[in-house]
């Protein structure tokens, strides 16, 4: 982290309404996800990871940005994807939890029910995805729902991928959302990839934002790389939803940096298109566009990056050791009522 | 007391549940100005406005979904499928989403979909489907089917109520042919997980459910008045989770257990009921568990075709003829 | 049929390069459209259509000029909805296939197994739909995959309704086909409701030609109550569908002024609406044009209506008392091996 | 002879028919250039081209929808699906639409659904199920699990041969543990709907499929080896149509019969299969058919959890000894 730029003597102020706090705090969520997903990786090649490892690489900002336009005080809600680690954490996902959800301990959040970050909190205002792309769009839409029909200033974002644009959830989801002009922000995530397949095999559109218009709501396009652009084209949306103006569709143009998971060889990807990219890294023009208005300092951010390694080192010892879930546990909570599923009768037999 | 229906029933039962609860609400494709395909919710955009009884697109899997991320947040929706048909197209939703959400991540999903299902009505392959087998393998699901008015009531007002997600499979043969006196101020709440014992008897059970309940009744009148047998009509009334006490009461009763149901044989609800008597009751068998559904086609849509492809009162006498001289 | 106005004394050459048999061949569908539901509401009175009955009263132009678009010659396939009776009978069904379908005869081209207008025929190239709205947009996208992957210059066309257009099958069926440049054309007849459920609680758009922007393909929006207009906006869009030029979506806005069924009262419609449409009756402005313009005299339409009136006497008396079919014709067919189900244990018991 | 695994056979078996047969094509998400999620498709690009290896948008009931419209055309689509537990995207399009083609129109739909089922992978919820019970009440599809590389191979080429839509579930456990030598210029073509003796026996049998066949196999060779108990192994290969005649004669020779499957036991696929031994073979019973089966919950990722929840070798045995002891 040496950027090359020097601060301006008098900075100019923050855009849109943010502070000097608030952008450290974004930079902070940037780096917290990179430098998470690194140690997963570690953890992952030492095998201490159970199942696949998915990195969000180049995209922390189109997560962290838009994440972070939501109001946490006025109860918004969020569902994110497989790449919106960042969002997550902008939301209150912790570190612990993320590595124990990953290694699939007992007191991970879904009690190792669920992999990597699939999870949710109610409370704090995010919901678990399923692996199914596209069936987010209609239970955040049920979300959105509750907030209107009970007249609460509350907004719900979800996520979607180039890829999970395809489906016919997402389009009974977002159709749904608009006709009732629901309070949703649909933030669509353009990293030109969906596993190995390229965009223009996964529609015909130029930019997927002109999907909007199939829904009557309006679209937004932002550099996907860029927080503070990301978070200025979210905040509107997410304002005018809270007064009653519908959902407002946002593409943010990303790149995939890093394969479908850590096992892709990402033989379908140019490494002249991955360089390209590389360069467009959104924490290093978060560092360079920060020191050069003058709302960072240089060492400001790297105590931040501390801060976070230290965090880092406290969770991975914490729950590295921690148990796996018992496994009688598995028959809790199918239903309310039973709130326990029968133990097979080969199982009750002695001996 | 007052006659009503079974599609009535149904209606008051949606209807009692509404003023109890503010937090009830309905939606689904034409629910609101029409009151639905068959009916069963006139009225409501009336008492109840456009803010509970909600006209959706065209878009099963959304109400589906939408009704989850609504009952996550403390509503109780009540999602109707214009015909039970085209649950099909939620399928993903239902099975992978709204059934594992407690289990996955503990959110609670109070939530009914229902809607006519049913054949016996010339409906073709796509308006007469029983969707029950669909969704019998799904832990997380619990599945009701009434066949009395009493039990459209009961089992609506305790669906709505429940805190899982429950299907219910109402019958659309039966919507205005069956009605009931219901005492007007009664509390109807038909406990889900129980089954009725329709009609006792002592040589034989008939194990069934929905408006097979009246052909079996039929054919156990028959019977005994022709052949001076005594059937037990066993109605299940709900499918999952499955009251094997009763279903084997009866069994040790009779001995002789013939299983009815509408829907086609092979991977029918018939099967998962005969492996569990197997399980539980096998000493007490005098003659095998045997299956009268409906043959394994797509229901065809002539009289003459449909008649011949659903199980009739007439089979059901001859099987149980069969089985009871086993 | 008294048109008030009196032709030309030179007439215009017809317009799209059509003949004047071809705009007669044009009137001659609509009227039969219109004249085999006429019979079809008196036998559904005698209650010998066995299910339910479904007009496409004001409705017929948009049918059958956006079939007739297709050239039969070639192999072009279309796929129905339920108001497209007309485009069936332009594709070659028969008056008598339909009386027998509705009232479920065994020679019915169904066998009895399935209702109304539920049919297909590859010879003449058209499939029958199903029940589920949305579904046939794929398995049309089907079809056109097989003549793009032959190199066959045909063409597929798809209908859906304002309310099909909500599924997720329409959504990811269009989408397919938009992205493999399909030879197809989607034919979206906006009549203003899905069954009870007027437009804008299906759909936020103002237009339903807007959702053509979300498949990066041409939509085009045409009166759907003027045939020559809709033929005019079909038939360029079959012909480049036909050169790989790929999809479009075509709008043809017209009223639905029957109810959903026959057993619909219309509470929800209102009377002004529909007297409004009826004063564009496509038929009777089909009629008007055509004298006005010299394209054809009143003495020729009505032979066409007298002629289709012969036809239709002789459909219903030649079906009228045929069977139903055989009970045990049920069994067959279900997979080509083995080529019958079998037959249940219980009638297999003597006695 | 080259030893090739369970993946290999399969991949051979499709590069085969599609070289043998211009009509074949394959569709399915990433199965172009990156050769499938799991590599099953590895090449087919290079080989085959765009036209006939085509990478689709995430649309399964599109997938499964156009697969069916180009059957109808003469084509013979296979597609396929990521991970089978996507197969519940296209219920809709497969139970409605292919399944009753033939029946309603005459319409011919030689087609292949395929993809990734099964457990033991720590896959979660959601990369780890079997659909087979989703689909066994559907007249008009065929469904087959293949257990061995042999029929891995020979049961994709009879299922792109047949003129009926055929369900093919691979396990994904299997794709490159199993190993078995199979010769290079022998046709292979397993028939649809014929079981397999995958180990003869008198005492018991175990009647099972796909992954679930090895952990029986252990089973036997435990019992034979510790209590002396001779299992026969019946691998059913295909579930629809089901081979009744194998399974009945196995019953007839052992008398005890134990039904294993992976899947979650209610509403599961040994139900039917138990129905049937009532319905056929009730007098040969000296004892129940009883079902080792998955715990009736979504399954659970964490190792612990999910190999409890899971049927495992120790169970069949646990299990097989009870029903000889009966
Ligand atoms: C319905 C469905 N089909 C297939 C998959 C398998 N799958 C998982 S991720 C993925 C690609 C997603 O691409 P995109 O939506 O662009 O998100 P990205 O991975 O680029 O963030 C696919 C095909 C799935 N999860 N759900
Ligand atoms: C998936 C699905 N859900 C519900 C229905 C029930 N249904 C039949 S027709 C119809 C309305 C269709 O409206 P539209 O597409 O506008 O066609 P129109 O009847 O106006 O021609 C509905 C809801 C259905 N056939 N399919
Ligand atoms: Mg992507
Ligand atoms: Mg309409």
């Amino acid at each position: 982290m040496t950027p090359t730029v020097s601060p301006p003597v008098s900075p100019a102020a923050p855009p849109h309404g943010l502070s000097r706090a608030q952008l450290h705090e974004m930079y902070y969520f940037m780096r917290l996800t990179r430098s998470l997903e690194e140690r997963l990786v570690n953890l992952y090649r030492q095998t201490k990871v159970i199942g696949g490892l998915f990195r969000s690489l180049g995209q922390e900002a189109d997560s962290v940005g838009s994440a972070y336009a939501l109001d946490r005080g006025q109860g918004d809600f969020l569902s994110p994807l497989i790449r919106n680690l960042g969002s997550m954490l902008v939301q209150g996902a912790t570190p612990l939890e993320i590595l124990r959800q990953y290694m699939a301990k007992a007191e991970s959040p879904t009690r190792g029910r669920e992999l990597n970050i699939h999870y949710g909190d109610l409370e704090r205002g995010f919901i678990g995805q399923i692996s199914h792309l596209g069936d987010m769009v209609p239970v955040m839409a049920g979300v959105a729902l509750s907030f209107k029909m009970r007249k609460q200033p509350r907004v719900g974002m979800v996520y979607v991928g180039d890829g999970a644009m395809s489906t016919g959830t997402f389009h009974e989801g977002i159709n749904f959302a608009a006709v009732q002009r629901l309070p949703m922000v649909i933030i669509c995530e353009n990293n030109g990839y969906s596993f190995s397949t390229p965009m223009h095999k996964q529609t015909a559109v130029r930019q997927l934002v002109d999907k909007a218009a199939a829904y009557g709501i309006p679209g937004v396009r932002a550099d996907g790389n860029d927080v503070l652009a990301v978070y200025g084209a979210t905040k509107p949306a997410v304002e005018r939803a809270r007064q009653g103006g519908g959902c407002t569709l946002i593409e943010l143009v990303t790149y995939r940096r890093k394969g479908h998971a850590e096992h892709d060889n990402q033989s379908y990807q140019s490494t002249g298109e991955i360089a390209e990219w590389e360069a467009k890294d959104p924490i290093d023009r978060c560092i360079r566009d920060y020191v050069e208005a003058g709302w960072a300092t240089v060492e400001e951010l790297a105590e931040i990056d501390a801060r976070i390694l230290a965090l880092l080192d406290d969770a991975v010892g914490h729950c590295e050791d921690e148990p796996m879930p018992a496994a009688g546990t598995a028959l809790d909570g199918v239903l309310a009522d039973p709130a326990r599923a029968e133990l097979e009768w080969y199982r009750r037999i002695d001996g | 007391m007052a006659e009503v229906t079974y599609l009535e029933a149904l209606r008051q039962g949606m209807m009692e549940e509404m003023r109890r609860d503010e937090n009830v609400f309905i939606l689904g494709e034409d629910v609101g100005a029409y009151g639905g395909a068959f009916k069963v919710t006139d009225g409501f955009l009336a008492e109840f406005g456009e803010r509970r009884v909600i006209d959706t697109p065209i878009s099963e899997a959304a109400i589906v979904g939408a009704a989850a991320g609504a009952a996550h947040m403390g509503l109780r929706p009540v999602a109707e499928m214009q015909f039970i048909d085209f649950i099909s197209c939620a399928y993903d939703m239902l099975t992978n989403y709204v059934a594992t959400a407690r289990y996955r991540a503990g959110l609670p999903t109070p939530m009914v979909v229902r809607g006519p299902s049913g054949g016996y009505v010339r409906g073709g392959p796509f308006h007469s489907q029983n969707p029950e087998a669909a969704f019998l393998h799904t832990p997380g699901l619990k599945i009701v089917c009434p066949a009395t008015a009493r039990d459209a009531k009961g089992l609506i007002k305790s669906a709505i109520r429940d805190d899982d997600p429950v299907l219910y499979f109402e019958h659309k043969f039966l919507y205005r042919r069956i009605k009931e006196d219901l005492p007007e101020g009664e509390e109807i709440l038909t406990p889900i997980g129980k089954a009725r014992v329709a009609r006792e008897g002592r040589d034989l059970t008939i194990i069934t459910w929905s408006a097979m309940v009246y052909k079996a009744l039929e054919a156990a009148e028959r019977l005994e008045k022709e052949d001076g047998l005594s059937v037990e009509v066993l109605d299940l009334r709900t499918l999952l989770p499955m009251d094997d006490e009763a279903i084997m009461a009866s069994v040790k009763k009779t001995s002789r257990v013939l299983i009815a149901h509408e829907d086609t044989r092979t991977g029918g609800v018939a099967g998962e009921i005969t492996a569990r008597i197997n399980d539980q009751a096998f000493e007490w068998l005098d003659a095998p568990v045997k299956r009268v559904t409906a043959h394994d086609v797509p229901l065809p849509y002539a009289p003459t075709l449909e008649d011949f492809v659903l199980p009739q009162t007439d089979d059901l006498v001859v099987a149980a003829r069969w089985l009871a001289a086993y």
